[in-house]
């Protein structure tokens, strides 16, 4: 029904006392998810909004909630640090949502994060969401999500809400949506969303959203051609970007030659991944998808 | 964030790397009291964040003291790219035997700082790496571990056969992999590290770029910036914590995230418009965020017409609406806006536009459709 | 025949070119060990004694002459460093003579050797020698090796070469002879050595050759009582050793009750291991275990 | 090394660990200034390496400087375990609220640094593991990653609830890491971190010993030797490069290889022997390192006989020969010289001996047995 969230995720959110955090801890709850614990250092034994106990640690919080899937909002200097407290209590699946980790912070956890055997998402991502299930791990707004069968994986926050609004008015319910991140250094990238799609047997259909920057989506076009079976639908932002300017998102830059929209049209291009003009044009291509290949995406 | 010329020397000489002599000048008399301390023929170099300031004038060699004030003056105040120059860098002539090329860069495919190295320096690495890619040795750097000796050794073996040589490389390797490490730099480079004619090897021009996310923590760091040597709409941006680029076009844009922003400025583009910028006021966007990027896009003569790109989902969409009207009540805005809103309090929005006669959209490609007629009309 | 170093063992030596090195090379040649490259920084391109060539990195030797164990004999401050080039040149055996290298750059260089899968025997140790194939790596004199089934493991170097001369003086020859170091951080430990020996279908009896210090022949003699079938005989040297002071070796030290020659006695007796009151009781134990069990140790 | 508490103090608030404050004196006068200084009731500690300080008299309490003048000079010159006390440590008598125990040691199991942390502190920590090991907290820490915030925070929160206090004390635990690694330590430990009834939270005690392996490159922590603190016999063998204990018996031992020192030690015992030494003239042994050793052992006037035990392999048994010939010529030797040698250049080296008529066994069996019959005949 889904790929790495679901009805089984218990989830300790770091951070839960902070202004962010705290913010979409209520959010999270309200959707569905189980959120068992919470950890603010210094405030363990209170109970966020009576229901959500608080520890100091995430050893802590996994030890006595069994806990099994973390969230951040730490601010973004202790962010690196708590992706690898949650990686070290021996936490699977760890949910980054902080923006502005310095890329030097990411580069030395990521080693601890592999050698644990962690999954992260993110950091600088919106997380993710399985609508079948009710379970929120970010800050996706579940009112624009429904259940469904396509896959959604993308480097945007907004971006991914347009897209995923469109799917929902049009009657395309979503299996998970995963927003992978905007940095240059990430956790999870397009290959292991597309890898888990293309196994998941409730999802008949992929959007990935990428952008300008870097080659994972050239990667994952490589991929496509030679392991993905489902119909895959793509999106590239920043085709009009100039040459060597950060857009925003710290990923997000052309530098010479490399990383540019064009490159990365022409390897969807090339792994017969159907290319979205404008993000509206998800639907269309979808139906198409869906008909060609017998009509995949109407299964239930 | 690009460093200056200059300002790279300093972080690498602070980590012990050697370097001809040197220093930077604002006015043609520093530049030639500098000249004269150094002796003999210099070169002054604008210090602007520009490729290509050689062939655009900005690199001229001073066989002595007059000469290189003469130089600086012709050098202070032009302008390269769009950028004025405000500082030139005085620097020996020096007598080089070899130039080799020795870069680190924050690689995103290994996740690890990657070394480059080519003893085909003093070039442009891009085209060397596009053209001869097997002319540039690569060596990621676990950062769990760091950059062991002999790495360090290996990468100077590339470099040198002379062992005194190869020695003192292998310490500079180390020593740039330290300022790249300490200051977290995206790019840390010398191009070229060069031998002189007696065997010394030294660094003779440097760069280096930082994470912008370090200047958060780091404000020895934050204080290097240059907001002189910025476009000036970008670096009133920055300081109202806006993400904004400036472009050609006449179509400003105000969007909530940076993929949809850039996703905004494409259907721009495609329905025939111009962007005139990028600009992400983030997810949390106050009123005064709106007021600031108005602002900064209204400055900009060539902007015929404004869009409002806002999907709400942690962004409260009736914010932004308050920050619209705030906005043009505080200044006038003469250019026709078109307000797309979406998702969070996307009524109480509707409610706050009406109620100051503005319309609002909530299709993107309606929207965007709109705007670029309105700034054709207007051209 | 043997463990660890055979005819297929194809050496490179760290430091040829200096004091320790070269006189360890010669001797190392003239026993009958393939050496076939050694590494020097600077001197890459000479050739040692006319034979062997010298390169600047051990990842040059490796491609030039697939070298596949290396011997380390440079400075205590450069040693640990070595370690990790032979690690990351892919040389799955390493074995570093150097003494006196600080513990804290041992501490540091194992996590990455092990994450290369590498062997490391060692520091501070002699080295090992399989006199059947002639093959020695380190510095145990290979006049005082006589072929046979008998395999040794011990901490020490002189005393090795006590109980090794007792030995072959009563035609008890060795499989191998391993000198795991008297450091406190050592690459290879008892416990490894007498797997291997127990695995090793051409030996029939072990002997072990502890010292005060740490927990190493604790753990092996409970190993032992599990998992080797084996006659073992072994050996505690400093049992009148005082408490608290460094006996030579780094790891010679009885930390407070931890460490003691008795508490090691206890628990080999307790494994079932012939206990060693002399080195000269080596040959009368092995021969007394050899015909309890059938005599193992004369089949050849 | 081990280090003095005074020099362990300096070591450890140079990272920054918050401490009382304290001064070495050597003489009464010295102290009483340091006592004035402080104010109040001090506490004067001798400054020795022995355990037990406070039930040898070498711990007092002093009201005021004229009393502190007076302590001291009880303290100054007394001997604790046979070691004269040269210098004291002047402190203010605190008032605590809670004490604690905080150590790091080099781990052989786990072959890195690892945490120790007990809230039951200021008592033997030895006897806390050997007793209640529950009430020690451990922690390895890994050497490829350093400490982590969150393990020093966990590590903070076994010892406080207080938030202040524990930021505090994940701070000193950060900081103690760090001077254990800096400087190469061993051990590092603070027994008792206190705090104190207002809530501060300071180390009251420490201790640091250093590896000897560092010492080669580490001349700043050479210099913290203190010869003084040391058995003299021991401080000349250090100087001379032997590495040598002294003991109780009357069998001197000279050997090659720590191994078969202690082995050979073990064999004196066993055929009734006391030894006097271990000493280990390592591998490559000079003739001057044996007549250095012969020097240091005669002068142990409880030596009744010496046993050579010499193994060659690398070690040159006509070195050692040499050696034993020239420092007999060199001075008397009074008490009857075993020797036993085998291996490398064994025919040469008995050679040289019997030539001055000095016999030399092959079978270390048999010059143990000989040398314990002659020590006994001697006393």
């Amino acid at each position: 029904m889904s790929i790495f969230a679901d009805a089984a995720t218990r989830l300790v959110i770091q951070g839960i006392t902070g202004r962010e955090g705290s913010f979409h801890a209520r959010q999270m709850i309200e959707y569905g998810t189980k959120v068992v614990a919470g950890v603010t250092p210094g405030k363990g034994g209170q109970t966020f909004e009576a229901t959500v106990p608080v520890f100091n640690t995430v050893a802590d919080a996994v030890r006595e909630t069994g806990a099994n899937t973390a969230v951040i909002y730490v601010p973004p200097m202790g962010a690196a640090a708590a992706v690898i407290e949650s990686a070290d209590a021996g936490i699977p699946l760890v949910v980054c949502i902080t923006e502005g980790i310095p890329v030097m912070h990411m580069s030395r956890a990521m080693p601890f994060v592999r050698s644990r055997g962690v999954r992260l998402i993110g950091p600088n991502c919106p997380g993710l969401i399985t609508p079948g299930t009710r379970t929120k791990v970010g800050i996706i707004p579940g009112n624009i999500c429904t259940a469904g069968r396509v896959g959604l994986v993308s480097r945007s926050g907004t971006l991914t809400y347009e897209v995923v609004n469109h799917l929902t008015r049009n009657g395309l319910g979503q299996s998970t949506c995963v927003g992978i991140g905007g940095d240059p250094i990430i956790g999870t990238n397009f290959i292991d969303c597309l890898a888990a799609f293309q196994d998941d047997p409730d999802t008949d259909a992929i959007v990935m959203i990428g952008e300008i920057g870097g080659t994972d989506e050239q990667n994952a076009a490589a991929f496509v051609k030679e392991q993905v079976t489902k119909p895959v639908v793509g999106f590239i932002a920043g085709q009009t970007a100039p040459k060597g300017r950060r857009m925003g998102h710290a990923g997000a830059i052309i530098s010479g030659s490399s990383g540019t929209a064009e490159e990365k049209l022409a390897a969807f291009e090339a792994a017969g991944i159907a290319i979205m003009r404008r993000p509206a044009d998800v639907v269309g291509l979808l139906q198409r998808k869906a008909q060609s290949t017998k009509g995949v995406t109407s299964r239930k | 964030m690009n460093l200056h010329e200059y300002q790279a020397r300093t972080l690498l000489k602070a980590v012990g790397i050697p370097m001809f002599d040197g220093d930077v000048a604002s006015t043609p008399t520093e530049a030639e009291a500098i000249a004269r301390r150094i002796g003999g023929t210099v070169v002054i170099k604008a210090q602007v964040h520009a490729g290509g300031r050689g062939k655009a004038g900005g690199v001229k060699l001073a066989r002595n003291p007059a000469e290189a004030a003469d130089e600086a003056a012709q050098i202070l105040g032009m302008t390269i790219k769009g950028l004025t120059v405000h500082k030139v860098l005085v620097v020996p002539a020096a007598e080089i035997a070899t130039e080799s090329y020795v870069g680190l860069i924050m690689d995103r495919e290994t996740q690890r700082p990657l070394f480059m190295v080519s003893s085909a320096g003093g070039v442009d690495i891009e085209e060397v790496a596009a053209k001869t890619p097997e002319k540039i040795v690569r060596l990621p750097v676990d950062p769990t571990y760091g950059l062991f000796p002999h790495q360090a050794l290996s990468l100077a073996f590339v470099l040198y056969r002379d062992f005194a040589q190869v020695k003192a490389a292998a310490g500079i390797m180390e020593q740039l992999h330290r300022a790249f490490v300490d200051n977290g730099a995206s790019l840390a480079e010398i191009n070229p590290l060069v031998t002189t004619p007696d065997g010394r090897v030294l660094a003779l021009d440097a760069k280096v770029v930082i994470d912008d996310n370090e200047l958060f923590w780091r404000p020895d760091l934050g204080v290097l910036r240059d907001d002189s040597a910025e476009e000036p709409s970008e670096a009133a941006a920055r300081r109202a914590n806006l993400s904004f680029i400036k472009l050609d076009g006449d179509v400003g844009c105000v969007v909530n995230g940076a993929g949809l922003a850039m996703a905004t400025m494409d259907l721009v583009k495609y329905y025939g418009g111009e962007p005139a910028n990028f600009l992400d006021i983030g997810g949390s966007s106050s009123p005064e965020k709106v007021i600031n990027a108005l602002k900064i896009i209204t400055a900009d003569p060539h902007v015929k017409a404004i869009l409002f790109n806002i999907f709400g989902g942690i962004t409260r969409t009736d914010d932004v609406a308050n920050g619209i009207v705030a906005a043009t009540r505080q200044f006038k805005v003469n250019v026709p806006v078109v307000i797309r809103l979406t998702g969070t309090n996307e009524a109480e929005a509707i409610r706050i536009l009406n109620e100051v006669g503005m319309p609002a959209l909530s299709d993107m490609d309606e929207a965007v459709q709109r705007v670029v007629q309105l700034a054709r009309a207007a051209a």
